[in-house]
């Protein structure tokens, strides 16, 4: 029955793509739909069977094994599976019922649904992954999902480059990943986790030789592994494909690279506790960027004017929190703002999905507007993602952002005190790009025109059932989930699929944090309303007066700190002009030129020449002779003196 | 009897040959004209092959072997000549070669448009004078047999080279070719001369006794040697003796440059080799490195000279110093393992080049003979069997397996090997690379090229020997030690005595 | 009775005897090329039959060699005709067989003038290369090996494209060249081993100092073929101006006897030179991978790129052999088999291309998905595979190699890991500018794939999947042959 | 008493066998010189191999009463019937050639070349 978990949406996918253009639209709906349910019901028994105390190991069959490496399909089950399987179907299952409303129109329907199915069957092997191998292998597949759905829109130039670049960031960071499984065979001699974090102490205090100077290897395999995470999870600097990858329909932003996909990262790194707890520097790293990406991200969303990008900065900015707080090794509390993120923002999506449906596909808020009284459902549900994402009680995101700036006020450490002020600064900065996309979004007068405004309309069932699902999800998981992930009871609920150091206290002493710093993000948030409130619903002009004033630092957060000019600058030109360069240089001027055509042109040179030789004249015959009999003489002579 | 017997056991083969020519000339000169080249023609093929046939038997008789010319020794013409296997391998050889290359000398012969003064009996006569000089070299077991089968062979080839009466170029070749073989003739007697006034004997088992016992110190000795290989080089033409070959192969009629590329170079090299090996063997330290020297100027110059060629006929004489070059690796290796990978070499190369001659001197261009490299091409679409064919033979020149001339090499290559002279290995594959460069675009020529002009082969005997070489050269690998057992067998009597 | 029927051989010469069949077939032109091309199919299929025959009598349990011929040829120099399987071989002869089945099928119609000259070349090309893989002496390797260099360049010289001449002499002579220097290997081995069996000479002790000098000449002949930078540059050319299914061969056998040379002859009979030489094969495959996916990056021949990406990928493999460890190795194989598969559909699926367009020029290209959805995605399976995405068999290969290489000299898998970036980089590249991007397709005259071009691309999308999902059968197979390679009991 | 004139030669002018040797090889280098110096006419060349045939001979009559061998006068009879007959046929090739070239000039004979 587990095992049908990951395989149904398999099947799905595979009955519903091979078939693609024999299968019609609704059957390929039904199928797609139905499937999802029933491994969504599975998925959520198993999670309260897991709750209740129940663990397994299941092989399903062997992939490969070569020696001390065995590779096996399985899954592992455990709390943090389990809870990741229950999210991902959750979702998943929303966005596909939600499909059905959004993609209605499209002629390849079943391709999409399949794609979607096909996602989500990697991110269950991904997540129930029993080795690095298998894990990689639903990482990877969840990549390629991505890049099939980005460029599903082929027609679209700006698509498809966005699906291979966001295949492409994420192989850099697979990089790092592939480069960490390998370190971590030759240092475990295995690839299976329980393994793994049984032999770390033999490990210890081994090192690597990385290009000349030595590195601690544990620390070494988790940043490798750890570079994984940051493409995965598009953390600063391998941040850059997400706001790019929104070229794709919105439910697949929405599934894909808000609720679950991008936090792949965050899942590995706690699936990874075992071994980054030994790593402090690892740990520090890991901390400082996500603080940096938090707030960077943040800083951007700020300025935007794409609607979708806003979202796609601020998803950027919450994986941010979760890193960060797996860089203090608060893992429950990062695996807690993942699920409620997956609910909210998952929310905001597809409420914004809604929107952009209502208006035919724009997605520039400066050509919304007014629309508060023409759809109020999506105004509504709009809003409860909002406040969940800005944190206000008693919304969801308000429970697990707050407990990370608490644990990183609470670790007394110095990455930890540098989270802690960019974490605030983040909240108030989302508090404020939140507000002013709602307002832009919803408030004032319409900016589109009249035809547009005869076509908006409200969603159908079929969408906004998924979104009234998502936004009870966004209410109350903070709330119902709080004392399981993070709370006193946290240990029992985790049993060991987690491992904290007994010194790493962050998260235990989170709860008796001082009275302001609760209360700080709380306040800041209410602030950054107020203050979007103030420039964007009050004082309009106040914006564009600030960006004048401001001008240079507009300008670094519209061009995103100048990463994506840096990036293309840096890799992208250097690696064409050094493969031109390669190519005309390398093979034809210098490889070719000094090898074959080089020799070959030698050759039929000294060929003319001795064909001169032969000059036709019988005294230069005699005289070659007559060389040659002294020649020889002479040796023979000179051998015999 | 026994005197008949071992007549015909040291000099029996040329005998009957001389008195056949004798007679062929009487019968041609009583025939008329058009009967006779015909009739002489084939009666000449036919009594090479019995020849041949005769020297195969006898080889198998019982009253043959190495050991039992101790009778025929006493005899004079037993001290100068000597039938042992190696001549019977060798003679062999130039037997069936000889008959090979009337047989398909015929089609360029009788070709009215070559010219009327080529086909006339007296070419068969000519060639058959040639190879009683060749059988005579083969078995020469003295300066002056040597000389005397040198000369009779030379001079008839002279007068082959320059049969075109009424063709300039044909008797420009013929002129070189002689002011040149006279020059060598001159340098093989000096060097006899010495090697006579230091030794005191002509005889090559006196030499070897006499290098055997003061060889190194002998000046006047090692100056005779080397005068003597350097006419011998002329003969086979390595570099840098090799000057006439290229213009007198262009020059001179296509049917006498097959036998002097056959048939010429069998006996050229057989003589060489039993040269160095009766009679200089203990002077192999001083030999050795010249005939290095010579293998790798050869090879070098041939290959690289080959290159620009577009004529058909200086292409083979090229190639022909190349291979001249790679079959003297073998000699300077001094080994019975050597010399029989020269002689394997040889073999395989004789069969090679008759298969090529055959396509050559059946070639025609718009009903006239062609020599152009660039006609052949669409030959491919006009004779598909024997674009096949050649380029079999093609591969097989060049070296590459499947085909007998892969073998070839490999046997030289490891006797090179063996005799520590890898840098001499190392160069021949260098120019076994250029050179196969110029095989293959004979084979780009037939098969990658647009077809320009229409040509075709004529003469049925000359496909067929186009064939059979080509079968041959790709059958061989199957079974190439037959032919490996007997070339161990003749170079073995050479290094008994 | 089974048991003495000389198998191997049958499988080496039943498509040269097809050859010979081809020549005699008489009649019309059109009547003789249809002959030629059903006889050239029935003899590929038979021989795919009996090579899966062995496959399936193969006993992947049994030591060394399988099946072994062994008769005296050339006695006087102990030259045998000595042919075996074992669990290496066994995969490329599999290759070899269904590579030509394919070839043939995919030719069909492609091929319009000399059709029967042609598919003689293909099946001696086969017979040849089958030789090369099952030959366990020396000698008769040699021929093989350098044998198959003759029917690929008529292949590309008849058959090819505009710069054909200039593509099969390089390919000829470079390989040549490279061939005739491990020719001098062979026979020091020969004479000082006293022996050309390759079973005898893998117990042959030879001095370090030797060794050091032989293995130069066995690698002059496999870097070239393998090929591995510098000596790769005859690879494009050849590639670019072969027929399609020329540049099926080329890939997807030719270059694996490269490594399969390595792995033949450098690893068990030159032990002490291969260690000392591994960090300058570490150092070229290195360079390798990562020069070839960058000149891969701005290819605007679409065949062309996928030609340095098999430099890339051959780099892998080639790493991999040198590596010493079962892992590495393995994965080197794999990697080999995987790279035949994968590298042979994307050149069928250039060549369907070609055929409907006559251009390989990617810039000529554009949303070809449009009016060829079934290709696109069959297409995509392949880049994927390429790619090396986990679940192809592609992955299998290269996750193999790293994870051994990385042990020997993480430096090198550095580069590999940065040519796995590279190479998702140049074939997404290459992807996204042929297949997506408008509305409206470039060229216009295109269409979807038929039957017999979706059978063939069909058929080597199942291997590649199956050896990804599930490469144990494989992978069984070879690691017993490597281990004894690298002289362990144990992977 | 007997007048010898070759013993009042030998008394005034000893001769030894290196004499006759030197003489020889001057002449086989005259005529090489002959061979490749002169520029102008076949003709000049027939002579000099003639000179080269003489040279050897001469070596082997000095060889041969040297050593009281009569192998090498053999020998000498042998050259001098050859050397008639390789001129012969020299001559004749001459003739062929003078009449399609009418000319026999060693610069015109280079028609064949490269």
């Amino acid at each position: 029955m587990i095992a049908a978990i990951p395989l149904l949406p398999l099947g799905a996918a595979l009955l519903v793509g091979l078939f693609s253009r024999r299968i019609g639209n609704a059957l390929a709906l039904f199928v797609t739909c139905l499937f999802m349910l029933v491994a969504t019901a599975l998925a959520l028994r198993l999670c309260f069977l897991v709750v209740r105390g129940f663990e397994t190991t299941l092989v399903l069959a062997p992939w490969f094994s070569l020696g001390t490496l065995e590779v096996a399909w399985s899954m592992r089950i455990d709390t943090l599976s389990a809870v990741m399987m229950a999210v991902v179907c959750v979702v998943s299952t929303l966005v596909h019922v939600y499909s059905a409303g959004y993609m209605r129109e499209d002629v390849s329907l079943p391709r999409f649904m399949a794609y979607l199915s096909l996602f989500t069957f990697f991110m269950l092997a991904l997540v129930s992954a029993n080795d690095l191998l298998q894990m990689f292998f639903g990482w990877e597949g969840v990549g390629l999902a991505s890049y099939l759905l980005i460029g599903y829109w082929h027609h679209k130039e700006s698509a498809a480059r966005a699906g291979v670049k966001a295949f492409l960031v994420n192989r850099i960071g697979d990089f790092g990943f592939v480069l960490g499984i390998c370190a971590t065979y030759a240092m475990f001699d295995t690839l299976v986790f329980g393994e793994i974090f049984a032999r770390v102490p033999d490990v210890l205090g081994r090192e690597f030789s990385v290009f000349g100077w030595q590195i601690e290897a544990v620390t070494a395999i988790c940043l490798l592994l750890f570079m994984g995470a940051m493409g995965k999870s598009a953390q600063l600097g391998l941040h850059i494909w997400l706001p790019d990858a929104m070229e794709g329909p919105t439910p697949v932003s929405a599934l894909i690279h808000a609720a679950t996909m991008v936090t792949a990262g965050v899942f590995m790194l706690c699936r990874m506790s075992g071994l980054f707890e030994y790593s402090e520097d690892a740990l520090a790293f890991i901390t400082c960027l996500g603080a940096a990406t938090a707030f960077f991200a943040a800083t951007v969303a700020v300025v935007q004017n794409d609607l979708k990008r806003v979202i796609a900065y601020s998803t950027c900015s919450q994986l941010g929190y979760m890193v960060l707080a797996v860089g203090l090794s608060a893992y429950g509390a990062a695996m807690f703002h993942l699920t409620t993120h997956a609910f909210f923002k998952a929310l905001l999506f597809l409420a914004a999905g809604s929107l952009i449906h209502a208006l035919n596909g724009e997605q520039d808020m400066r050509k919304m507007g007014g629309l508060r009284a023409m759809i109020p459902l999506t105004y509504l549900l709009f809003w409860v993602g909002m406040l969940s994402l800005v944190g206000i009680p008693p919304f969801s995101g308000f429970y697990s952002k707050d407990i990370i700036i608490e644990a990183a006020w609470t670790s007394h450490t110095l990455p930890g005190l540098f989270a802690f002020a960019l974490a605030n600064l983040g909240v108030l900065l989302t508090a404020c790009y939140s507000t002013r996309m709602l307002v832009m979004s919803f408030h004032h007068r319409p900016r589109f025109d009249e035809q547009v405004m005869s076509h908006v309309h409200e969603s159908p069932p079929s969408m906004s059932i998924p979104l009234l699902l998502l936004a009870c999800g966004a209410l109350g998981s903070g709330y119902l989930l709080k004392d399981w992930f993070v709370g006193n009871g946290s240990d029992a609920f985790w049993r060991g699929s987690i491992f904290v150091e007994d010194y790493h206290t962050a998260l235990l002493d989170a709860h008796h944090a001082p009275r302001w710093v609760k209360s700080l993000p709380l306040f800041l948030g209410v602030l950054g309303i107020g203050l979007g409130l103030l420039c964007y619903q009050i004082l309009t002009t106040l914006p564009a007066h600030l960006a004048r004033f401001l001008r240079p630092i507009y300008r670094f957060l519209c061009e995103q700190w100048y990463v994506d000019a840096l990036y293309r600058l840096l890799f992208l030109k250097s690696a064409f002009a050094l493969a031109h360069l390669l190519w005309r240089g390398g093979d034809q001027k210098t490889i070719d030129a000094l090898g074959p055509d080089g020799i070959s042109n030698v050759v039929r040179w000294l060929g003319g020449r001795f064909r001169l030789l032969q000059s036709g004249y019988v005294y230069h015959y005699v005289f070659a002779v007559l060389t040659g009999v002294v020649l020889l003489g002479a040796f023979a002579v000179a051998r015999h003196l | 009897m026994e005197v008949l017997t071992n007549l015909w056991f040291s000099l029996g083969a040329e005998i009957v040959l001389a008195c056949a020519t004798l007679l062929l000339l009487l019968l041609g000169l009583l025939l008329t004209e058009r009967h006779a080249t015909r009739l002489v023609c084939y009666l000449s093929i036919a009594l090479l092959l019995v020849l041949a046939v005769l020297l195969m038997w006898s080889a198998q008789n019982e009253r043959f072997s190495d050991a039992s010319e101790t009778t025929a020794m006493a005899s004079l013409i037993g001290r100068h000549f000597r039938l042992d296997t190696f001549a019977l391998f060798c003679k062999v050889i130039v037997l069936l070669t000889t008959a090979c290359v009337l047989l398909i000398g015929q089609v360029f012969v009788a070709d009215a448009s070559v010219s009327k003064s080529l086909y006339r009996f007296e070419y068969v006569i000519i060639i058959l004078l040639a190879t009683l000089g060749m059988c005579l070299m083969v078995s020469a077991r003295s300066l002056l047999a040597l000389y005397i089968g040198l000369e009779l062979q030379s001079l008839a080839l002279y007068i082959c080279a320059a049969l075109q009466r009424d063709n300039l170029r044909s008797s420009e070749a013929g002129l070189k070719y002689f002011m040149l073989g006279a020059l060598s003739s001159a340098l093989l007697l000096f060097g006899c001369s010495l090697l006579y006034g230091s030794v005191g004997s002509i005889y090559f088992d006196a030499i070897l006794a006499a290098a055997h016992a003061d060889g190194a110190s002998s000046l006047m000795l090692q100056v005779g040697m080397v005068l003597t290989l350097c006419a011998i080089a002329f003969k086979i033409s390595a570099v840098p003796f090799h000057m006439w070959t290229p213009d007198v192969y262009e020059g001179a009629p296509s049917s006498t440059v097959a036998f002097l590329a056959t048939a010429s170079k069998v006996a050229a090299l057989a003589l060489l080799m039993r040269l160095l090996v009766e009679a200089f063997m203990p002077l192999k330290e001083a030999w050795q490195p010249i005939i290095a020297l010579l293998a790798l100027a050869s090879m070098l110059l041939g290959a690289l000279a080959t290159l620009p060629q577009s004529n058909i006929k200086r292409f083979i004489a090229y190639s022909a110093i190349t291979h001249i070059g790679i079959l003297l690796i073998g000699f300077a290796t001094a080994t019975p393992e050597g010399m029989r990978a020269a002689l394997f070499y040889l073999c395989i190369y004789i069969i090679m080049s008759l298969g090529l001659f055959a396509m050559l001197l059946a070639l025609r261009n718009a009903e006239q003979p062609s020599e152009r490299l660039a006609d052949l091409s669409g030959l491919s679409h006009s004779d598909p069997k024997a674009a096949l064919a050649l380029s079999a033979l093609m591969f097989s020149m060049a070296g590459l397996p499947p085909f007998a001339g892969f073998f070839a090499k490999f046997y030289v290559l490891l006797a090179a090997l063996r005799s520590d002279l890898t840098w001499l290995a190392l160069c021949g594959v260098a120019a076994s690379v250029v050179s196969t460069f110029y095989y293959i675009r004979i084979v780009k020529v037939m098969y990658f090229d647009e077809p320009q002009e229409q040509v075709v082969l004529t003469g049925r005997s000359n496909r067929w020997v186009l064939y059979l070489t080509a079968i041959a050269v790709a059958l061989l690998t199957l079974q190439p030690s037959t032919l490996l057992r007997h070339s161990e067998q003749a170079v073995r009597v050479l290094f008994a005595s | 009775m089974m048991n003495d029927w000389p198998l191997l051989s049958t499988i080496i010469f039943l498509p040269l005897l097809g050859a010979l069949l081809l020549t005699l077939i008489r009649g019309l032109e059109k009547d003789v090329a249809l002959a030629a091309k059903a006889t050239a199919l029935w003899v590929a299929c038979s021989t795919f039959v009996l090579t899966l025959v062995l496959w399936y009598a193969f006993d992947p349990q049994v030591e060394g060699f399988q099946f072994s011929e062994s008769s005296l040829w050339i006695p006087e120099s102990s030259i045998g005709y000595r042919v075996g399987v074992d669990g290496v071989s066994l995969f490329f002869v599999l290759l070899a067989s269904f590579l030509t089945v394919l070839c043939i099928l995919a030719s069909w119609r492609s091929i319009e003038k000399r059709v029967r000259d042609f598919m003689a070349a293909f099946l001696v090309l086969e017979s040849l290369s089958l030789g090369a893989f099952l030959a366990t002496d020396t000698v008769l390797f040699y021929l093989f090996f350098e044998g198959v260099l003759l029917p690929m360049f008529y292949i590309i010289g008849v058959w090819g494209g505009e710069r054909r001449i200039y593509a099969a002499f390089k390919f000829f002579l470079y390989t040549l060249l490279g061939s005739l220097l491990m020719l001098l290997s062979i026979l020091s081995l020969a004479w000082i081993g006293g022996t050309t069996s390759l079973s005898e000479l893998m117990l042959t002790e030879f001095s370090p100092a030797l060794q050091k000098i032989l293995w130069l000449g066995f690698f002059a002949s496999f870097a070239v073929k393998t090929p591995m930078w510098p000596f790769h540059t005859w690879l494009p050319d050849a590639h670019v101006e072969a027929p399609t299914a020329g540049s099926v061969m080329l890939a997807g056998l030719l270059l694996k006897m490269g490594g399969y040379g390595f792995l033949r002859f450098c690893l068990p009979i030159l032990p002490e030179a291969s260690q000392f030489y591994a960090p300058l094969v570490f150092a070229l495959s290195a360079i390798a991978v990562v020069y070839a996916s960058l000149v891969a990056l701005v290819q605007t021949d679409i065949k062309k790129l996928i030609a340095y990406s098999s430099v890339a990928h051959m780099g892998f493999v080639t790493a991999g052999l040198f590596a010493d460890n079962a892992h590495a190795l393995s994965g080197a194989v794999i990697q080999m088999i995987s790279h035949g598969l994968v590298s042979a559909a994307l050149f069928l699926c250039v060549g369907f291309l070609y055929e409907r367009a006559k251009t390989r020029d990617i810039g000529a290209f554009r949303a070809v998905v449009q009016p060829m959805p079934t290709y696109a995605r069959l297409m995509l399976v392949f880049t994927l595979a390429s790619i090396g995405l986990p679940g192809t068999s592609g992955f299998i290969g290269e996750v193999l190699t790293l994870l051994g290489v990385f042990k020997t000299s993480p430096a090198t898998a550095w580069a590999l890991a940065l040519g796995m970036i590279l190479g998702a980089g140049y074939m997404l590249h290459l992807y996204r500018r042929v297949f997506f991007g408008a509305k409206d397709a470039k060229p216009a005259n295109l269409y979807d794939l038929h039957m017999r071009e979706h059978v063939i691309l069909a058929s080597l999308v199942l291997p590649v999947l199956w050896i990804g999902l599930y490469p144990m059968p494989v992978l069984r197979v070879v690691t017993l042959p490597l281990l004894t390679i690298i002289g362990s009991a144990t992977p | 008493m007997s007048f010898s004139f070759s013993a009042m030669l030998e008394s005034l002018l000893p001769v030894s066998l290196t004499h006759y040797v030197l003489l020889s090889s001057t002449l086989f280098v005259i005529g090489m010189l002959g061979l490749f110096l002169n520029r102008r006419h076949v003709i000049v060349i027939l002579m000099a191999v003639e000179l080269l045939f003489l040279a050897a001979s001469m070596n082997f009559i000095a060889f041969s009463s040297a050593s009281g061998d009569l192998t090498g006068q053999v020998f000498a009879l042998f050259i001098l019937a050859t050397a008639a007959a390789e001129v012969t046929i020299g001559l004749a090739i001459l003739v062929v050639y003078y009449r399609n070239r009418a000319s026999i000039a060693i610069d015109d004979i280079s028609d064949l070349k490269g």
